[in-house]
């Protein structure tokens, strides 16, 4: 276990009670707006003392009520990346990048920092200020400069929200590549599926102040359970497949779910391991195998689940290969088609339906257990 | 209206308001430094009659015809004396005053602006004395301020008139400089132009009854000898 | 009353009206000089604003030498202001309200020139969409908005204004009723034998008055401020 | 001609340069950020100065610098409408509504104004502060603000911009009833595609302070030359359908296309026109009519051009009985199935691939020619 | 040199230095009164504000005179510092320096005060977090962005200084050299008949050392305030 966080708080119009472990990577929170999920983010980074709790990060105790712990912020020796930024005005960016480096009594420039800032593509940037920057560069210096206090936890608070679409699309690979270069967990706040879906390892789900539901990213995301919670658009299975091919004509192919998925060119290498969100919705399903349609990926599933929800749509959950894939019909397709658990179909996806920002690099699972 | 310089204060309060009464005439003070008077007055201030503790700035007035002729008279005196803490052993003028100094603050009032000082400056000249206190000298910007000094044990000795001694019990007289040690202290009074009041130069005159005299004498004032 | 004789109670309440006469006429003109200084590039900026300082720096003896110079009956404005508008502030009240006034300035500009800067133009342009023209964005957007400040410098001004002595004392003198203020009163009884003990009940009044109006717009402003961030 | 606007205005690093004539009705401005649409606003509105233009109203100069006229803002009788709401916070949410109908000359309550705040749905609002209300409510009291002050014109600079998906939502409805139910001609910049299908009659494209181009709403979205300047996976037809039958399993049935369009439960009275935005990511094509198949939508259409872009993909833009539809697909599929002008086909599209937001109240053609 | 005798000189120099330490001196604990005040809530805060404003608010005559009773050689705190550190104010240009630094004292802290109230205590968060223990993070983040409002404050304050006279000449009294300040030579020619033309000389030169001073803080405040606004 890399973080175990355990809280109870009392607001004025808010119960806090959360109690969850996280192994290493990514973990993320999600939540409606005012579920709590800040709170217990700077609970964990000292900013706010809770009524009662427990707080270690790996196996070091940063808080515990009933031994009388209290760790103030400046000894908790965690990286925080606000959604503002937060830089200091006054400094430069190499001297903000250096701020927590210095607290932390590593002096100079450092192998680490030189690494940091060609990840983070800082290298242009050191001498400006940060009224300069563009939001998205702002929030990759915040990165870079909570990174380089070597914090023993990155709490991250929807660090993309600011951005608009250009800007989060230009961050996001940083964050990949965050995850997967440096070992440092991380506990990720956002309400945008598509970020979550792309970077974190464990989802929490929370509601009105409590954790609805803790659990690996795609059991997440997939269980329709929960569809109510992330919202009916956004319920959707992650694939994880290998690039086997560029094509010509400006398409990759992954083999995954069992089979080919054809996807607009992506920038991987061949041989690299992708993971792939396919929101339900954008999954049709048929009886046969269908002929003469513009649909390039068609794969073979077994119906494992039917869950109607309370409107016209039901999700089906299918076995492809030794992947699930989630779709999202209506009634009555269901009833026109026959489907039932056990059942063989064929699942249709577009290969334009799948947005770039759905397609990102994988951590494979074995590695992320070597983590913990 | 009555233009007089502070310290005389108390004392033309008790003489003006007994003849304000006797008379039934209505009388108002502006009490204050008798440089900013003489501006005022210089600038058209609605004196009839003033009263300062300068005679530079009454002969300025003058100067510049502001004065009703005739009618300035030096009205009172003072005496120069040298204080001490309440307490304090009398003190012969001589060179007793710089051994009782020691390296401590000699109290006066601005020795080139403020009468006090002036004066206070010409008896330590006449006395021989000024050089060797010339440097040890804190200068106030009136003559209250230097006895404040004396009396808050500030400073040892301290040059201040006569009529400012005797409510002050913190301070006592150790020594009165003889009036021929300096000029001699003149507050001169007189009419100004504007003043077309028949009030203000009986009040003039009042001043300078035996009545009036009476009073001036026991807050310390002395009375000129012409 | 025991306390205070009537002398020093007509003191009292003609330091009160001084001060608040000299308040009252120094906002309009504090709020249109501080909106200058926080809105406009002109030539002369700077040294406008080193004039509107210039009573914070000069020893008041300066400052009222300088009024006795400039609005005395004998000087040109004041001659001129005597014969235009029958106003004559040499020697009168209104004098004295004119030197705390002008001392108070100051600080009533800087207050409340850096609330005008915190103002957002953006609300501003807002209400001018809206159909109001300059003056009347000003009236009711931009001056609710700075209230506080205002209130802050109005009472910062006052508080100064019941403490004004030596710029008053100089240019209007110090007649009972008429010039005497609660700090002239206060002077007045130390420059006589024994008056100490007069004049430390006199600055115990003052302290005490001053006080309440700080800590008076202190709240005030505290409200203003409240309201004015729309909760 | 409702709005007529001429602008040529030089900054240091960019020269805009626009004319447009826009009908009554919702004009949206569309372009990326930096293109120049706030500044086209700003000097409709008069609080900028172009070096030269022409701008009228209705018929009324409101702006032309070579007749040397130029309004103060005060006196053009715009409403505008503020990203961040702009609302006075001294003053309470009435006191905000009635400010600009005071210097209208319009004072106490009306009904207009009693009608306004009935549809907006501020009653409850009324005497609260502006520091209390989410930023939906912030932004409604702002468009009534604008709209009370019986403006010739109304302004609005992405109001919806700062606002959560929910929030969003919630004002969209009203958006639609504003134009529906005033007669005020409304100039609105967005870059949110659904919002503009929804709201707009006219669309103006800009690109780098200049016109790119100016239309109908949906001849610019489905205009694959312009898939560039409005995204690739933005653009789309949009299906202008009657509500025929709601159906007991929770779907609403529309006819359009020339055929029957299914969709999850729409609110809107049987008979009701409703314009629906297909994206054309969502179509999939078929020379055969699949059967067998969980999409329930399958339009019977001609092929009337293919336009392969630079990547992997192309549009296909089909007829469907009156309306058009757009369709992306891979290049591949388009040989695959050997796609040709004129041709016969099928466009499959999911019921629950169209987006709540992505239905609107449609403002009939007929309607809008008639304010004009 | 012409224009100035030597004494005068004297005076101009000592009024630098005394206005100069008076200012840095102050300082330190105007920052720290200011902090308080903005940041914290305790009991007595009011009456704390208060009392640093009291120097505004008292004739200047006053404030020297309690000077004298509080720091004199014979009053206890006067005689408490001069045992334990040798620190005598009395008649020393020291004295000078308090007296002018407490009367700019309240100037100094209105200044920072809003400069404390206007900074993000979210960065003062951020530093947090990244290791900074409460004095570092006030010295690394606070400090550097208050400084325009520090620069402003402290170079009123010394403009303050320049010109106090009333408490300075209450309670060190008039030393040429020692503690004969520009405002007290000034003060002397003004009592002398004919002195006018001197004093106008020296008021003059006041002016422009305190102009200067005022013109060189609202340009280094700006300076700092844009660097602070992080372009
Ligand atoms: N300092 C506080 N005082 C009182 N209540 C608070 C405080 N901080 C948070 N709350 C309560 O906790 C709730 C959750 O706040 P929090 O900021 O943690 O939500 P969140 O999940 O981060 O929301 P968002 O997605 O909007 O950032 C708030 O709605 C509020 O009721
Ligand atoms: N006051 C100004 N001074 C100089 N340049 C300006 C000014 N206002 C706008 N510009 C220039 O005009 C460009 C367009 O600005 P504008 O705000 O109109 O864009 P926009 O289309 O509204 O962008 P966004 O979608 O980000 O709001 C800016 O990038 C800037 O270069
Ligand atoms: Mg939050
Ligand atoms: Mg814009």
């Amino acid at each position: 276990m890399s973080i175990s966080i355990n809280l109870h708080h009392q607001f004025p119009e808010l119960t806090l009670d959360v109690d969850f472990d996280a192994p290493a990577g990514v973990t993320a929170l999600f939540g409606a707006s005012g579920s709590g999920k800040t709170t217990v983010v700077n609970a964990v980074a000292g900013l706010l003392q809770p009524d009662r709790g427990r707080i270690s990060v790996a196996g070091t105790a940063l808080l515990d009520t009933s031994a009388g712990l209290r760790l103030p912020p400046h000894k908790r020796r965690i990286g925080y990346v606000f959604q503002e930024g937060r830089l200091f005005p006054h400094l430069s960016v190499q001297q903000n990048l250096r701020y927590g480096r210095w607290f932390a009594g590593l002096r100079g420039p450092s192998q680490a920092e030189d690494h940091l800032v060609e990840m983070l593509g800082l290298g242009a940037l050191l001498n400006r200020r940060p009224g300069d920057l563009s939001g998205g560069e702002k929030q990759r210096v915040a990165i870079g400069r909570a990174l380089l206090s070597e914090p023993r936890l990155l709490l991250m608070d929807e660090p993309l929200a600011a951005l608009d679409g250009p800007r989060k699309a230009e961050i996001l690979p940083y964050l990949e590549r965050l995850r997967d270069e440096t070992q440092v967990p991380i506990l990720y706040v956002s309400h945008a599926i598509s970020e979550i879906a792309r970077l974190a390892t464990t989802v929490a789900v929370m509601e009105r102040g409590q954790l609805r539901k803790a659990g690996p990213t795609g059991d997440i995301l997939a269980d329709p359970s929960l569809a109510h919670a992330i919202g009916l658009r956004d319920t959707g299975a992650l694939l994880t497949g290998r690039v086997v091919a560029h094509h010509m004509d400006g398409l990759s192919e992954l083999a995954a779910g069992g089979g080919k998925l054809f996807l607009p060119k992506v920038p991987n290498a061949l041989g690299e391991q992708l993971r792939v969100r396919i929101s339900a919705k954008d999954v049709m399903l048929s009886r046969d195998r269908p002929v003469g349609i513009s649909a390039l990926n068609i794969l073979d599933c077994e119906v494992s689940e039917i869950r109607p929800g309370r409107g016209p749509g039901a999700f089906v959950r299918l076995k492809a290969g030794a992947d699930h894939i989630l779709a999202r019909v209506t009634k009555r397709s269901v009833n026109a088609l026959g489907l039932a658990p056990g059942l063989s179909c064929y699942a249709v996806i577009k290969s334009v339906s799948v947005a770039r920002a759905d397609v990102g690099a994988d951590v494979g699972t074995e590695a992320s257990s070597d983590h913990a | 209206t009555v233009f007089a310089a502070a310290s005389l204060r108390n004392a033309l309060e008790e003489v003006g308001n007994t003849w304000a009464e006797n008379t039934g005439h209505r009388l108002r003070y502006s009490f204050a430094g008798s440089s900013a008077l003489a501006r005022q007055v210089e600038a058209g201030a609605p004196a009839d009659l003033i009263i300062l503790a300068n005679e530079a700035w009454m002969d300025h007035l003058d100067g510049q015809r502001l004065l009703q002729q005739d009618s300035r008279v030096d009205l009172l005196g003072n005496a120069l004396a040298l204080i001490g803490p309440a307490g304090a052993a009398p003190l012969d003028l001589g060179p007793g005053i710089i051994e009782r100094l020691g390296d401590g603050r000699m109290a006066m009032a601005l020795i080139n602006a403020v009468p006090a000082g002036i004066y206070g400056k010409a008896a330590l000249e006449t006395l021989g004395l000024w050089q060797e206190i010339a440097l040890q000298v804190a200068q106030t910007d009136n003559v209250r301020a230097a006895l404040a000094l004396v009396a808050l044990g500030e400073a040892p000795l301290g040059i201040v008139y006569h009529s400012d001694v005797l409510a002050e019990p913190r301070v006592q007289q150790l020594a009165r400089f003889p009036s021929d040690s300096h000029p001699a202290i003149l507050y001169p009074a007189a009419l100004t132009v504007d003043s077309r009041s028949e009030a203000a130069a009986d009040l003039l005159e009042h001043l300078q009854s035996p009545i009036a005299k009476e009073v001036f004498l026991r807050h310390g004032f002395t009375i000129p000898s012409e | 009353m025991q306390f205070l004789s009537p002398e020093e109670w007509t003191a009292v309440a003609l330091s009160l009206r001084v001060a608040f006469w000299a308040t009252l006429l120094a906002l309009p003109l504090a709020i249109a000089v501080a909106w200058w200084l926080a809105r406009r590039e002109f030539w002369g900026k700077q040294l406008l604003n080193g004039l509107v300082h210039l009573p914070l720096i000069l020893p008041p003896v300066v400052t009222g030498y300088l009024l006795l110079l400039t609005f005395g009956r004998r000087a040109p404005a004041g001659a001129w202001l005597e014969e235009t508008f029958g106003l004559i502030f040499a020697f009168r009240w209104t004098g004295a309200a004119l030197a705390a006034g002008i001392m108070g300035f100051p600080l009533m500009v800087r207050a409340i020139r850096l609330a005008i800067e915190a103002v957002d133009p953006k609300l501003e342009e807002a209400a001018s969409t809206l159909g109001a023209s300059r003056a009347w964005v000003f009236v009711t957007v931009t001056l609710p908005l700075i209230l506080p400040g205002v209130i802050a410098g109005t009472l910062l001004g006052f508080a100064k204004a019941m403490g004004e002595f030596g710029a008053t004392i100089t240019f209007v003198s110090n007649i009972p009723g008429e010039t005497q203020t609660l700090p002239s009163a206060i002077y007045a009884f130390l420059q006589v034998p024994g008056g100490e003990a007069s004049a430390l009940r006199l600055v115990v009044i003052s302290v005490v008055i001053a006080m309440t109006a700080l800590l008076l717009s202190e709240t005030l402003a505290r409200r203003a401020a409240k309201r004015v961030s729309g909760r």
